[in-house]
């Protein structure tokens, strides 16, 4: 292992009943993740708001990705609907912004895709990480 | 006096530049700017810039310092540095006055040492008005338009730009420069400035009046009851305050970096609802005490407390850019500068 | 050129005025130049007579004013609506920013509007404005008169001008128009082209001039917010100036996407940036994206219809589809 | 400034293992507001649990961060150990150490610096956190079940039997449902009458239930435990408690030619009439539509053959308003229209029939006696073709068929089938079907006694057109097995329709603030965990209303939803989730968008007035959060421009400051 390996930071926004309880399963099973993703426990990825996601970039993360309830299977019916088109929206916003599309994601993870979870933060760290540090969307005075 | 031909402009900017930073109006789609020179950038037409100069001294945000909290100690870490010198080239009648204005604020006691720090290493080289605009009312102020101050006054003439050294500063770069430059007599510039004093004559806001204001007049006008119409279509927005050369008002924050608190201080604007906003709540509660504050500030209290001297120089950027085309001469003319010509 | 003259406009009100069907008048006063009006209420017929305007300068909308003056008082307001006005006209009503039964709204037909900001860029020293059927006279304090095309001083946003139809008034003067074919998307889709590096050069550019005067904001008919969260303290995002490159995107990114599905595309935002920032463009691709992705939806096209971002079908695209969708790649 | 203790778990070797749980301890001493931090083997023992209450005390604590296992799991017990200490129940949060951390990492340094961030990031959010506490409302002890079909009987004959008072909404003048159209049930073909009838006299005799037949829900207000409910009570022009059921108006009134809705138009009624004979309430209605007294003035026979004196012509629609703690929606299917589908010539012949009408053929009390004539020319049919799936599963017609598969016909088809065979073996019975779906206790069983023991010719395929010529049905169908085209000359064919809901229910649920999907069937809260319950606090949901289901199923899922609501009422009070929306009124800009996200119809709005800042008042629309609705999803949150609307205990604060300890 290279010692000064580029280590993204991750932050996660994971909805109670669906993702959250994935990624609880995803440690039931052992299934390994970077340690760069942190999660971040919200009722449902409709409370996410897009000013998190802009802080969590200014405050130094390279890439944050929601994660809810399949769609049709959100816990509280619509939330996740409402989720995906804001986040359809405010992607392409930020894209057409030119900043790199694939610092955010959303990824649907049931509570019973422990696997699907890992997999997802393996693949997302992996792409973040290929992209190098967060510029675009950075604060300098937050750097350290 | 010397001059210099215009097509050697570059020449003059390069050599000013080898000495220290040099600023000046180049055109950009947003309209006229100060911009750093570098070779390439030519300098602008156009009479004003969008923004005063005053962003030179008293920029829009400025960290005043850093400190870090651990456990209960608190570090402080003082971010001054010394300001390096630079030349502020082609700036307007209008705006140099403006520097008075911000100085009475900055630099009585206690001095704003990070305002000072900058504008004693700041040489202004100043430019007389050849074609003023219709928004232009600096003769209100007393500010002669064909004879602005400054550390070197330029005049330009079709083909050349001639240089009057003002102050020991101004006569000091302008001695460096005479291998590029030319001795020059003062006919030329005389008939310049005459054209000019023409042209002012013209102006539609040439008889808008002081005299009305001034030291002491808060009473007549502060319950003036054309406030409320007046005041009625604003919007509450910065825009007058922050293109404005003499509003010197501005707040401090503190930003929390995750890893210390910087401590800065940026623009604020009296049309803001929480302007000066304390503890207690707000001190004017509606947008027609803002907005009555801005204007009573230009004409009344800062002449009150500085011997006479208003603080708005006639500069005519709020005239151009009010959304809604409210401004310091329409309340002027309501309240009676005229009547009082 | 304005189809309907400013006598037809007074004569309107005053008329209005004396039958009683309103108290007070909204329209534009008369300034020091012929570009510079300001929107007012006028109390009663002197006033009108004395400094009631329309003009081709006449841009400004009166939605603020609409908000704030139907909640002081009971009398009746008239207000004069050019077709850009009445979608945000429609817009506060469903969103219940103020009483339609303490409005008179006449729509008035707009020949497209000129900017005073943008021609005394294009004109030094204006002395005198005077519109002629096409033609734009443009007397100069130092450099005579000069003649343009009304089309080559329009301003914008009415270049890109959506409709001519009202979808509001209790009164029409004139003759109504057409909602038009327009090219509004053009510019976005020219920036959807560029590379992710040179749209960031683009933005950063553009947005790196934003003094944060909340002009945009404070004239924008959807923006408004009892407080908005930039100015409210316990939002977390409260700032007065962009003290580093961020938080002008923050600001933008935040202010377009509180609007988007909301914002009627009128172009305000931009008309009154003093830092020329192309802040329609931001709208407009929400605007564009919503279009595409949930299907055509005008801001204000009807009361009480429900906007794109407050509702959802079960097979909408995934956001990482929309992101290339938004490229235009479908 | 808060004073917060810090609890590590080891939880033995599995956080303890892979985190340095000592130095994290140690770590969180120097976050601000932290007082206390230490480690223990366990803390969710008994011990770990009194060495935490013994530091709220010693150390003054008002703030609690467990770093340990996932909140799912021990988040309410960390909870009550805080309310056993004294604190708030809520201020506590959980650094999840383990699941998302020891559990996935390999190494001590990156397992113990993550689990550092983490327990930061729940410090900071925990210095945020209020004290919230529950919400309360009171329990209307009183049940409104709407349609009295199988569903609503046997919901509100549970409910009553809890002791709890149930009134039954039906829009039809009887209940029953369509289960009372019904000859025979698969797979045991008992008569539907025989089960259902005294389920029915049941309901009429229960002190409990109220019946209000003939009547509709026209406005539904307030909230889970206390709605509000209007019921229109159509006018019957026939004084309920006077009828005694006689019948005697209903053979005098004149006008007989009245297509029998309940015969499905195969036969007549009068104006005046009683829908069966087993109708409850058994009470006589008079058609408005076709009433002469009622239509022209003349007439008036009806009146004066009634000697209990209950016909009134001058009856008008009454509005009741009731107040109720829990709804059941058991608003039923209708087979859809057959209209549409030309290829099968339903509008063209009477011998193309659905299934719900050849169950009437076949009832004794149908229009035939229950003799199987063809409605034509009432002739014994000799060849029957039953087509299945008419209009169900059919992706490609969405507008005039459904997509779903409406799950019932595949087996009354087959009970059809075998009933015809049994009592005319003369017949010949086809079945034309896309898939025999039945799984059911006892429903492949029955199928195959249908092809096996009674001959029913089953063909896999589609029948393509349907010809009336000369008295005969030209069938053309395709057999997909035998790959060839068949040509049946048919005397009677059946179309098995598709159901849907009935049409009530669309704006019943907007009225209920009930969620639907597409297809008009309502939503459930979860579709495999909570399937008898709409997401709207208080409403449940009985029968087909929610999905295609058969008699049993609907029979169980009306007896779930009446526990769920007997759970319900049995409760004096009802305690919320504290961390439900709260609007700052302060700030709310009144603009209905928080309203138009909220899957429960938490969000309502009021005119209040305000004191300005310049002293002046003024009259604002503001929102508020009806806490015992919210469930605190926070879809409202993000769509609220202003941020005046928030979510106690996730607020915009929180989560930021979350976000600003885990960048840090």
């Amino acid at each position: 292992m290279q010692v000064n390996e580029y280590k993204p930071l991750i932050v996660a926004f994971c909805c109670n009943w669906c993702s959250y309880a994935g990624a609880d399963l995803a440690g039931n099973n052992r299934l390994n993740y970077p340690a760069d993703v942190k999660i971040i426990r919200v009722p449902c990825s409709c409370r996410v708001n897009p000013m998190f996601i802009l802080r969590a970039f200014q405050r130094g993360a390279d890439g944050v990705i929601l994660c809810g309830c399949h769609p049709g299977d959100c816990h509280y019916t619509s939330g996740n609907y409402y989720t995906r088109r804001r986040m359809a929206l405010l992607f392409s916003m930020l894209d057409y912004l030119g900043i790199e599309k694939e610092r955010t994601r959303v990824e649907w993870v049931s509570a019973a895709e422990g696997a699907k979870f890992a997999a997802t933060m393996n693949d997302f760290v992996e792409t973040v990480a290929a992209l190098g540090e967060n510029k675009r969307l950075e604060d300098l005075r937050c750097k350290k | 006096m010397r001059k210099i031909s215009l097509s050697k402009l570059p020449e003059l900017f390069s050599a000013i530049a080898k000495t220290s930073a040099l600023y000046l109006p180049v055109d950009t789609k947003a309209g006229a700017k100060f911009e750093a020179w570098a070779v390439g950038k030519t300098l602008s037409n156009a009479l004003n810039t969008v923004r005063s100069a005053k962003d030179f001294f008293f920029p829009q945000t400025e960290n005043l310092m850093d400190f870090k909290v651990e456990g209960k100690n608190i570090e402080l870490i003082d971010t001054r540095k010394e300001c390096e010198d630079f030349v502020l080239f082609g700036v307007r009648a209008c705006d140099v006055k403006s520097f008075e204005v911000l100085d009475r604020v900055f630099l009585a006691e206690p001095q704003d040492t990070y305002y000072k720090n900058r504008r004693e290493h700041a040489l202004i080289i100043s430019t007389a008005c050849n074609k003023p605009q219709e928004t232009c009312f600096c003769g209100t102020f007393g500010i002669d338009a064909a004879e602005p101050s400054g550390d070197i006054v330029t005049y330009r003439t079709d083909d050349e730009l001639f240089f009057d050294a003002k102050t020991e500063k101004g006569k000091k770069l302008l001695d460096a420069l005479s291998s590029i430059t030319e001795e020059a007599d003062e006919k030329a510039v005389d008939q310049q400035k005459a054209l000019i004093r023409e042209r002012l004559q013209k102006l539609p806001l040439k008889d808008l009046k002081t005299e009305g204001f001034g030291s002491g007049k808060t009473a007549e006008f502060f319950d003036d009851p054309q406030w409320k119409e007046l005041s009625s279509a604003c919007l509450g927005c910065g825009t007058c305050t922050f293109v404005c050369p003499t509003c010197q008002c501005y707040d401090i924050k503190d930003f929390d970096t995750g890893h210390g608190i910087k401590r800065f201080r940026c623009w604020d604007s009296c049309m803001y609802s929480d302007f000066t906003k304390m503890s207690a709540g707000q001190p004017r509660l509606t947008q027609l005490e803002r907005f009555r504050q801005r204007f009573m500030h230009k004409l009344v209290y800062y002449p009150t407390n500085n011997d006479g001297l208003f603080s708005c120089v006639g500069c005519g950027r709020c005239l151009a850019k009010c959304p809604i085309n409210m401004n310091i001469v329409k309340v002027m003319k309501a309240l009676g500068g005229r009547e009082d010509a | 050129m304005q189809e309907v003259t400013r006598d037809a406009l007074l004569n309107k009100a005053l008329e209005l005025l004396k039958n009683g069907t309103v108290d007070r008048v909204l329209g534009y006063r008369v300034g020091e130049f012929s570009y510079d009006v300001t929107p007012a209420v006028f109390e009663n017929e002197d006033a009108l007579k004395k400094d009631f305007c329309w003009n081709s300068f006449c841009g400004a909308n009166f939605s603020k004013y609409l908000i704030s003056e139907t909640a002081k008082t009971e009398k009746k307001l008239l207000v004069f609506l050019k077709p850009c006005d009445s979608y945000s006209f429609n817009q506060l009503l469903t969103e219940h920013r103020f009483d339609r039964e303490k409005v008179y709204a006449v729509g008035v037909p707009c020949g497209g509007m000129l900017s005073g900001k943008d021609l005394r860029e294009k004109v030094e020293s204006v002395s005198d404005v005077s519109v002629n059927g096409d033609k734009v006279t443009v007397k100069t304090l130092f450099d005579g008169d000069l003649e343009f095309d009304f089309e080559t001083l329009l301003s914008d946003r009415c270049k890109n001008c959506k409709s001519k139809k009202h979808v509001a008034y209790d009164e029409l003067l004139g003759e109504d128009g057409e909602v038009l074919d327009s090219h509004r998307f053009d510019e976005v889709e020219r920036l959807e082209q560029m590379t992710p590096d040179e749209r960031f050069a683009f933005w950063q550019g553009e947005l790196s001039r934003c003094i944060r005067c909340n002009a945009c904001r404070d004239v924008c008919p959807a923006c408004t917010c009892e407080k908005c969260v930039f100015d409210n303290p316990n939002s977390g995002v409260q700032n007065k100036a962009a003290a580093d490159s961020f938080e002008e995107k923050m600001f933008h990114i935040i202010r377009a996407f509180h609007v988007a599905g909301r914002c009627t595309d009128c172009g305000e935002c931009s008309r009154v940036c003093p830092q020329h920032i192309p802040l329609h463009l931001l709208n407009r691709k929400f605007i564009k994206d919503i279009n595409s992705f949930y299907g055509d939806y005008q801001a204000g096209a009807e009361v009480g219809s429900r906007a794109p971002i407050v509702n959802y079908t079960t097979d909408d695209p995934e956001p990482s589809e929309a992101v290339e969708r938004g490229h235009g790649n479908a | 400034m808060k004073r917060i203790g810090v609890f590590v778990c080891h939880c033995g070797t599995n956080i303890a293992g892979t985190v340095d749980v000592k130095a994290v301890a140690e770590a969180m001493k120097h976050e601000p507001g932290v007082v206390f931090s230490t480690d223990y083997q366990y803390m969710c023992s008994q011990a770990g649990q009194e060495m935490i209450k013994a530091a709220v005390k010693e150390h003054r604590l008002d703030g609690i961060v467990v770093c340990s296992c996932s909140p799912r799991m021990h988040e309410a017990t960390f909870r009550k150990t805080a309310a056993a200490a004294g604190l708030n129940s809520y201020m506590v949060e959980i650094a999840n150490i383990r699941e998302q951390c020891s559990w996935v990492h390999k190494e001590m340094p990156i397992g113990t610096e993550k689990a550092i961030i983490l327990a930061k990031a729940a410090v900071a959010k925990v210095s945020l956190n209020a004290p919230l506490t529950p919400g309360e409302s009171p329990v209307t002890k009183r049940a409104l079940v709407i349609g009295g079909g199988i569903a609503g009987i046997q919901t509100a004959l549970d409910i009553a039997d809890a002791g709890f008072p149930v009134d039954i909404v039906e829009t039809k003048p009887t209940i029953g449902g369509k289960m009372a159209q019904l000859d025979k049930t698969f797979p045991t073909l008992d008569c539907a009458a025989c089960i259902l009838t005294p389920k029915m006299v049941d309901v009429a005799q229960n002190e409990k239930i109220r019946i209000f037949s003939y009547s509709e829900v026209t406005d539904v207000k307030g909230f889970v435990g206390n709605f509000d409910v209007t019921i229109k009570r159509k006018a019957r022009y026939v004084n309920e408690t006077l009828c005694t059921g006689c019948g005697a108006c209903t053979e005098k009134c004149p006008m007989k030619k009245v297509p029998n809705e309940f015969n499905l138009g195969m036969d007549n009624r009068h104006a005046v009439y009683i829908p069966f004979a087993q109708a409850v309430p058994k009470v006589a209605t008079i058609d408005p539509n076709h009433c002469l007294m009622l239509k022209s003035g003349k007439c008036g026979l009806c009146s004066k053959v009634c000697g209990a004196g209950a016909i009134d012509y001058k009856a008008k629609d009454e509005f009741l308003e009731e107040r109720y703690g829990a709804i059941v929606v058991a608003t039923g299917f209708n087979p859809i229209s057959m209209e549409k589908f030309d290829e099968f010539a339903y509008a063209q012949s009477k011998d193309v029939i659905t299934s719900l009408e050849l169950e009437r053929l076949m009832n004794a009390a149908g229009p035939t006696g229950g003799t199987l004539l063809r409605p034509s020319d009432h002739q014994h049919p000799h060849t029957i073709v039953f087509v299945q799936c008419v209009g169900s599963r059919c992706e490609a017609c969405a507008e005039k068929g459904k997509e779903y598969c409406s799950k019932i016909c595949c087996m009354y088809t087959a009970k059809h089938a075998m009933l015809i065979r049994d009592k005319y073996p003369d017949t010949d019975v086809y079945v034309f079907y896309i898939d025999v779906r039945t799984p059911g206790k006892n429903f492949d069983e029955f199928y195959r006694r249908a092809v096996e023991e009674y001959g029913v010719h089953y063909i896999k395929g589609m029948v393509g057109k349907v010809t009336p010529e000369n008295g005969v049905l030209k069938v053309q169908g395709s057999d997909l097995i035998d790959n060839r085209q068949l040509h049946i000359d048919a005397d009677l064919v059946v179309l098995a329709a598709a159901i849907e809901p009935d049409k009530s229910a669309r704006p019943l649920a907007t009225m209920l603030t009930a969620s639907m999907d597409t297809n008009d069937f309502f939503t459930e809260a979860h579709p495999k965990l909570r399937p008898v319950e709409s997401p709207t606090a208080g409403v449940f949901l009985s029968g087909t209303c929610q999905g295609p289901k058969d008699i049993p199923e609907t029979v169980s899922q009306a007896g779930a939803a009446a526990s769920k609501v007997i759970g319900l009422l049995c409760k004096d009070k009802l305690l919320g989730n504290p961390c439900v929306a709260h609007s700052d009124e302060m700030m709310c800009n009144g603009c209905s968008t928080c309203e138009k996200v909220c899957p429960y119809g938490a969000i309502t709005y009021e005119d209040k007035e305000f004191r300005m800042p310049d002293r002046t008042t003024k009259v604002r629309r503001v929102a508020k959060v009806n806490e015992a609705v919210c469930q605190g999803c926070g879809a409202c949150t993000v769509a609220c421009m202003s941020g005046a609307m928030d979510l106690k205990g996730f607020m915009n604060k929180q989560i930021m400051a979350e976000v600003d300890a885990i960048c840090k």
